[in-house]
């Protein structure tokens, strides 16, 4: 945890093993495909691609170390991308449907975290009970068709084909977020106190820490990392659906998890899990690039993921009991 | 304070308590496991809400809401079981809740300037107030903690327990702090089940009993202890350590007649034990009906040796016999089957089953006993546990009762229990009354010689070296992972013992 | 898409002429059981919004749908409930032919004649009637396109890459077989293929990997229009044009796409009307009818719908029956 | 915890919410479908189908109270279900498939126990892993085809169709499991370390329990429940197929969170996690009789059990924090 100066370095050394596993995985990729994986153009698709699930994980790595879980991250990305593209939210432009799912997505989020603060509902149940209702909204919206973003509202769009210097500017926005995940996480009161409750809610309680009200900001913060990711996917697919996100809260947690942060809470880091994030990502790219059949790739997955937590575990080194 | 009442579901924890305290005294709290002394300022601390009952600070009546309007009301609370975050370095814990920040950014560099000043006022500038909480010791967490309490601008610092961790001349250090909070006008109150230090540090003791105060404001350094222990425990507990066999004639006679000293056979024997970086070259025997007590202080390794007899961990060298067999190290399993126990030095996170009941922690090493073909025989394991509660006195002898509604020295009692029920050969004792009063103490150490004279041998760990002179017939005095000294425990007094684990040389 | 003006989106069969006959005369009351997939897709999605507009058509049937389900356990549940309900016929689109077998052949048992539609059922004594289209059709139409232009482009050793729905469908491998066939034919043959899962999101990542596996593509072939919305923006994205696309099921969007001119130049149908059909079918099969335009008393045992190819030529005539996805 | 004879009354005051639930869904049930909802043969419909899930949560209850998790069940399952029906087991005759589908689902388990107790990765990553490889095994071993149980091998599909006193075979084999694990978790020395396991795997280490061996166990025998579940599926549809079970782990943590069993281990009962089931089936079931379209559903599924969680916690009272 690479959070004063000298530990920095020090810190460091505990992604050594994500590091050595994708390391591992790009030699593969120069191996098996080297004419086709190095490439630019390779490379910032892996970006791309990782960038949806990628903001999620940012906010999935608070929730987790706030020592709680959120399996709704996938629903109610669908249901901020479904209500922006309504019409009604599509005749107010551009804007506004940004506006629309980032609201739409910490709205849902904080509903989370109130059932969670002050229903006393476990996480896992409260954010289960969210995916199934905020899916069936989804759908219900949305009528269970794919929503156009409509040709006058591709400014939207345009953050998926627009590029600057050679790459797309979704893969800014995703640079973004994990950037302001992490100052939010390591150089603000706010995340240092994330690490309490997650680690010690009864000393955060203690010292004077509103833990509820923390719970509470930490599923909304989630949920606002599911609205970004929503502005994303409509972007990439030029829709909103309610079918977008399907099993994404399980590969964010297997990445936030792989990533280093304990699923009890009160430990982990940003760039752990987006180094975990990007396993999979890169995984599935080579998989295809090698031309792979899914059941095959499914059977490898396991075998990598197995291997990434071996590896990793390795290069937190005497540091684990 | 006035007439505070605190209920919980099920238990009435304060029933009209009275404390009040003065600026620039050491108030003592005193009373027996769960007579409410933790709740009393957990209410005073804004952690719990009173149901009944006012308090007052500077003379205003004040409402405590939560710890924040505690501690704006300037009262710092140590608390007794630690409230620290592992995942935060020691700066970060010490400013944990009022955070040095500009704009919700934190200062880093000035917070851990602030905490280096607060650790070395503590007498610990060695401490890096960058490094994560949890690679501490116990004691260097203790510092942390009242670090936090000193960081507030404190006109009332509760510290409970505070001692419970700390060594010998840590504790020294502590009240060179208390004396000097309080020389500037702060009031301390302060919780301890050592009477020892009562004396020294205090000014005035409340004593509580049962959730209600039977005494306030007594002098602490002239009310004899007898008084105390009774109104702590509503009885007179006439002596403290129970009486040894008689001396032997020859001491350390090994060998020749193993008999001749009254005590049994060798049960235990360690030959040049090696962990490194833990301890080294350690070598002990441990006969039948005899208490082998090792001292030392915090972090010695004393705790490692235990655990390493256990099988818990894998010596480099060195090899254990049981019996004159070999222990394989490597599972506490083999070393249970073997006939050995160990009550370990955490009761609440490496003994009980805290939501389970009496019974169930108790016959937890027996199951085999109760098993045929796997099938639980109830019936049976229900009745050695009543058998054991009745023997060891459990209160309440409830065997269906949550283990974690017991107080301390009755969770104790239950781990003893637990290897008292299949014949155990050796125990291993680690720290087995820290937390427990004096009432309960006294209890456990009848049990303790009882089971050494019913031909067990024990091995015991405490920080406490009156207890281990008082306790065992043999002490090993152990300093930086080696066994430095051996000898009856009649042939040494505290003195004696207190300069060999610190100076590591015989005066 | 639900965003389109909503006169675009009405059930295009319910338009078409009723067949030529007195059929359409109201008969005997009869109630018809629905059992269908979830609509997570447009193409289910338009399957059961056609079969309720259908029903709603005709004075003398009750429509009686259970819930959507992708789990094979519940679906086997709801199709128990409308047997126990006594329904007079059931229009069956199973989620797996093959694992609703049993329980549609409890309702043939039963008395419930079983319209099956789509996904068949293996054993014909679970089905009175099966109407559905021609996976293996649609390939082939979808292998001949792209075959022929290339043929005629004079390209050799072309590469040409397919994106497959669900790969654990039947339909699915019927369908790549079909185009694998067809290649065979010019001589042709699939360099990469990869499955989506029908959803918009996986076909914009799929297709996103696949535009770089390969740098330079002569056809592609998308199984479904849906995923196809995926595939389009991850093409755009990608600022790739060197090639052309084939689509698959003749979504009213992937018309669009074609009418406008851009890589989307073909799509081969597969026509959720057969949903309308079914329920008429249905209808005549409960009342005892035969069918207005065949000779024979009864309705047929097996009904194949044809998968036509739609290209910018004849678009505007299939515009209308495109199903908004 | 009624572990002991004089708290077993007392232990059932902690499922009243439960039941209270269920009634409330029944009192529902009458209301709105009267004619069906309370025949005989829609009661039989409602145990068939909780019968898969049902046996697999039996399975869960012990992992997650022996302080573990488990997401490979629904792969498990898939998995052993298509083991069996390969033509070359398919040859040996239906009680070949049946010892074949429970050697698969117990020997998964266990691969699953020793990752986690032996190679340290932690339950959520290590049977997550399992999941998708198992899936991507299942998938190839059938060739991603549905495989049909031959008709000389239509005893395993009697079990569906067979009938006693009325009720189907499957249904009583579903009583067989719950009765079985409720033995085994409340009579048996395997039950009482469990809860020790779980609850404190560090105090049962010193007291001479060997954690490890048990984990195995656990995981063990959650696979083994899996393989009786892919027999019961065989049944119910007649085939092996590799789509079997999607999503079955999340609905089996879910009935067993609901039962009462905490996430953390230690703590938990098969009663509670069976009563958890019946309130999802049921649902469903209701929702079924009144045709209800899935969005509907899910918005209504998703603030049902929230409601049951809720309810649920008032039946604990005064027992709980
Ligand atoms: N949160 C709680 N819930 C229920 N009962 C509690 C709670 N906290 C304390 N108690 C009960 O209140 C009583 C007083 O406990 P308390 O911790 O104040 O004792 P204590 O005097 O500090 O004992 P010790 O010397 O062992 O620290 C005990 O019976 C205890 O079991
Ligand atoms: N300041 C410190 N920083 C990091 N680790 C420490 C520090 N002090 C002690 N330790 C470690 O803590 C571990 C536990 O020591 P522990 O205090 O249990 O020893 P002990 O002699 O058994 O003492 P006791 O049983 O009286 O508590 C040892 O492995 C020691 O290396
Ligand atoms: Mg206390
Ligand atoms: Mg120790």
């Amino acid at each position: 945890m690479a959070r004063f100066p000298l530990l920095a370095r020090a810190g460091e050394v505990r992604h050594l093993g994500l590091v050595a596993a994708l390391v591992l995985l790009a030699l593969v990729g120069l191996a098996t495909r080297p004419e086709t994986f190095a490439t630019y153009s390779n490379l910032v698709t892996i970006l791309s691609l990782a960038a949806t699930i990628g903001v999620i994980t940012v906010g999935m790595t608070f929730v987790i170390i706030g020592g709680g879980i959120d399996l709704s991250v996938g629903a109610i990305m669908a249901l901020a991308s479904v209500w922006a593209t309504t019409l009604a939210t599509q005749s107010y432009g551009p804007v506004v449907m940004v506006i629309c799912a980032l609201l739409v997505g910490t709205g849902t989020g904080l509903v989370n975290g109130l059932l969670i603060s002050y229903g006393r509902v476990v996480p896992f149940i409260a954010t289960l009970a969210m995916m199934v209702a905020a899916g069936g909204l989804a759908q219900r919206m949305s009528d269970r068709r794919t929503q156009l973003v409509r040709p006058e509202n591709s400014a939207i769009v345009d953050l998926s084909t627009g590029r600057v210097l050679g790459i797309p500017l979704v893969v800014y926005v995703f640079a973004a977020v994990v950037a302001a995940g992490w100052v939010l996480l390591n150089r603000t009161t706010f995340g240092r106190r994330t690490y309490a409750v997650g680690g010690n809610p009864e000393a955060a309680r203690i010292a004077g820490i509103d833990v509820r009200r923390h719970t509470v900001l930490l599923y909304g913060l989630s949920g606002l990392c599911c609205g970004i990711a929503a502005v994303i996917i409509m972007a990439r697919t030029t829709t909103g659906s309610s079918t977008h996100g399907h099993l994404y809260e399980l590969d964010a947690i297997a990445a936030v998890i792989i990533g280093g942060t304990l699923l009890t809470g009160g430990k982990g880091t940003i760039i752990g899990s987006i180094l975990g994030l990007l396993i999979f990502t890169v995984i599935t790219n080579l998989f295809i690039l090698n031309g792979l059949n899914t059941s095959d790739q499914l059977i490898a997955k396991g075998l990598i993921i197995v291997v990434a937590v071996l590896l990793q575990r390795r290069g937190l080194g005497s540091r684990s009991p | 304070m006035r007439g505070i009442t605190k209920r919980f579901p099920g238990v009435r924890a304060l029933d009209g308590v009275d404390l009040e305290v003065e600026a620039g005294e050491v108030h003592c709290l005193l009373g027996q496991n769960g007579a409410g002394k933790s709740t009393l300022i957990k209410v005073l601390s804004g952690v719990h809400q009173p149901d009944e009952g006012e308090v007052r600070f500077g003379g205003e009546p004040v409402r405590l809401a939560g710890p924040t309007a505690a501690m704006r009301l300037g009262i710092a609370t140590i608390y007794q079981e630690l409230d620290l975050v592992d995942g935060l370095s020691v700066a970060e814990n010490v400013f944990l809740g009022h955070e040095r920040a500009s704009y919700g950014f934190v200062r880093r560099r000035e917070a851990a300037r602030a905490a280096g000043e607060l650790l070395a006022r503590l007498g610990h500038p060695e401490i890096p107030p960058n490094r994560l909480v949890e690679r501490l010791s116990p004691a260097g967490k203790q510092v942390v903690s009242m670090a936090r309490a000193l960081s507030h601008d404190a006109r009332l610092i509760i510290m409970d327990e505070p001692s419970a961790a700390l060594a010998h001349d840590e504790v020294a250090n502590l009240f060179r702090l208390v004396r000097e909070l309080t020389s500037a006008g702060v009031a301390v109150i302060y919780i301890s089940h050592r009477l020892e230090e009562i004396r020294e540090i205090g000014d005035r003791v409340t004593v509580l009993k049962d959730g209600r105060t039977v005494a306030v404001g007594l002098p602490a350094a002239t009310t004899p202890t007898p008084e105390i222990v009774r109104l702590m425990t509503g009885r007179s507990v006439e002596y403290v350590f129970p009486p040894r066999r008689p001396r032997p004639a020859v001491p350390e006679a090994g060998g020749r007649d193993p008999e001749a000293d009254g005590l049994g056979t060798e049960i235990l024997r360690v030959e040049g034990l090696t962990v490194p970086g833990e301890f080294a070259d350690v070598s002990f025997s441990v006969r039948a009906g005899e208490i082998v007590g090792l001292a030392g202080l915090v972090g010695s390794g004393r705790t490692e040796i235990l655990e390493t007899v256990y099988g818990l961990r894998r010596p480099s060298a060195g090899r254990v016999l049981l019996d004159g067999r070999p222990v394989r190290p490597g599972s506490a399993a083999r070393a249970v089957r073997l006939g050995m126990g160990l009550a370990p030095e955490e009761r609440k996170s490496q003994a009980l089953l805290l939501e389970d009941s009496l019974a169930d922690n108790i016959t937890l090493a027996g199951l085999p006993r109760y098993s045929r073909l796997g099938w639980l025989d109830r019936r049976r394991a229900l009745a050695d546990a009543a058998e054991q509660i009745a023997a060891l006195d459990v209160r309440p002898a409830d065997a269906r009762r949550p283990v974690k509604t017991l107080s301390g020295g009755n969770q104790q009692k239950a781990v003893l229990a637990r290897w008292l029920i299949n014949g155990r050969r050796l125990l291993l004792l680690d720290e087995p009354t820290r937390g427990v009063d004096v009432g309960a103490r006294a209890e456990l150490y009848a049990l303790i010689r009882r089971l050494a004279d019913a031909g067990l041998g024990v091995l015991l760990v405490s920080s406490e070296v009156p207890e281990v002179l008082g306790l065992a017939d043999r002490v090993l005095v152990v300093r930086e992972g080696r066994v430095i000294h051996q000898a009856d425990a009649r042939d040494l007094d505290e003195h004696r013992v207190l300069d060999m684990i610190m100076e590591g040389s015989l005066s | 898409t639900s965003n389109e003006p909503p006169a675009a989106s009405k059930p295009a069969a319910s338009q078409a002429p009723a067949a030529g006959s007195d059929n359409d005369k109201p008969g005997k009351q009869v109630t018809i059981g629905f059992s269908a997939p979830a609509a997570d897709h447009g193409w289910i999605a338009a399957i059961a919004k056609n079969a309720q507009a259908e029903a709603g058509r005709y004075s003398d049937v009750t429509f009686r749908p259970v819930e959507p389900t992708n789990d094979i356990n519940q679906q086997i549940s709801a199709v128990e409930s409308l047997i126990q309900q006594k329904v007079n016929v059931l229009v069956l689109l199973p989620n797996d032919g093959e694992q609703l077998n049993q329980v549609a052949r409890r309702a043939m048992d039963a008395g419930i004649p079983v319209v099956n539609l789509d996904r068949v059922f293996p054993d014909k004594l679970s089905y009175r009637t099966w109407i559905g289209g021609d996976n293996y059709g649609m390939g082939v139409a979808a292998g001949h396109y792209i075959g022929k232009k290339l043929k005629d482009k004079g390209v050799s050793n072309p590469v040409i890459v397919e994106i497959q729905g669900i790969a654990t469908l039947p339909l699915t491998q019927d369908r790549s077989k079909g185009f694998a066939d067809a290649l065979k034919s010019y001589g042709f043959g699939v360099t990469a293929k990869q499955d989506a899962k029908f959803t918009v999101q996986t076909g914009n990542e799929v297709a996103g990997n696949l535009l770089q596996a390969h740098k330079k593509i002569d056809a592609l072939w998308n199984h479904d229009d849906d995923q196809g919305v995926g595939v389009l923006a991850a093409i755009k994205q990608a600022g790739r044009n060197e090639f052309f696309m084939v689509g698959g099921a003749g979504s009213a969007n992937a018309m669009r796409e074609i009418k406008a001119g851009g890589v989307l130049e073909c799509t081969v149908t597969y026509s959720p009307t057969m949903a309308s059909s079914a329920i008429r079918l249905a209808r005549l099969i409960a009342q005892g009818k035969g069918m207005g335009d065949l000779v024979e008393n009864q309705v047929p045992q097996s009904i194949t719908l044809a998968s036509e190819t739609i290209t910018k030529e004849n678009v505007d005539a299939y515009l209308p029956l495109g199903f908004e996805s």
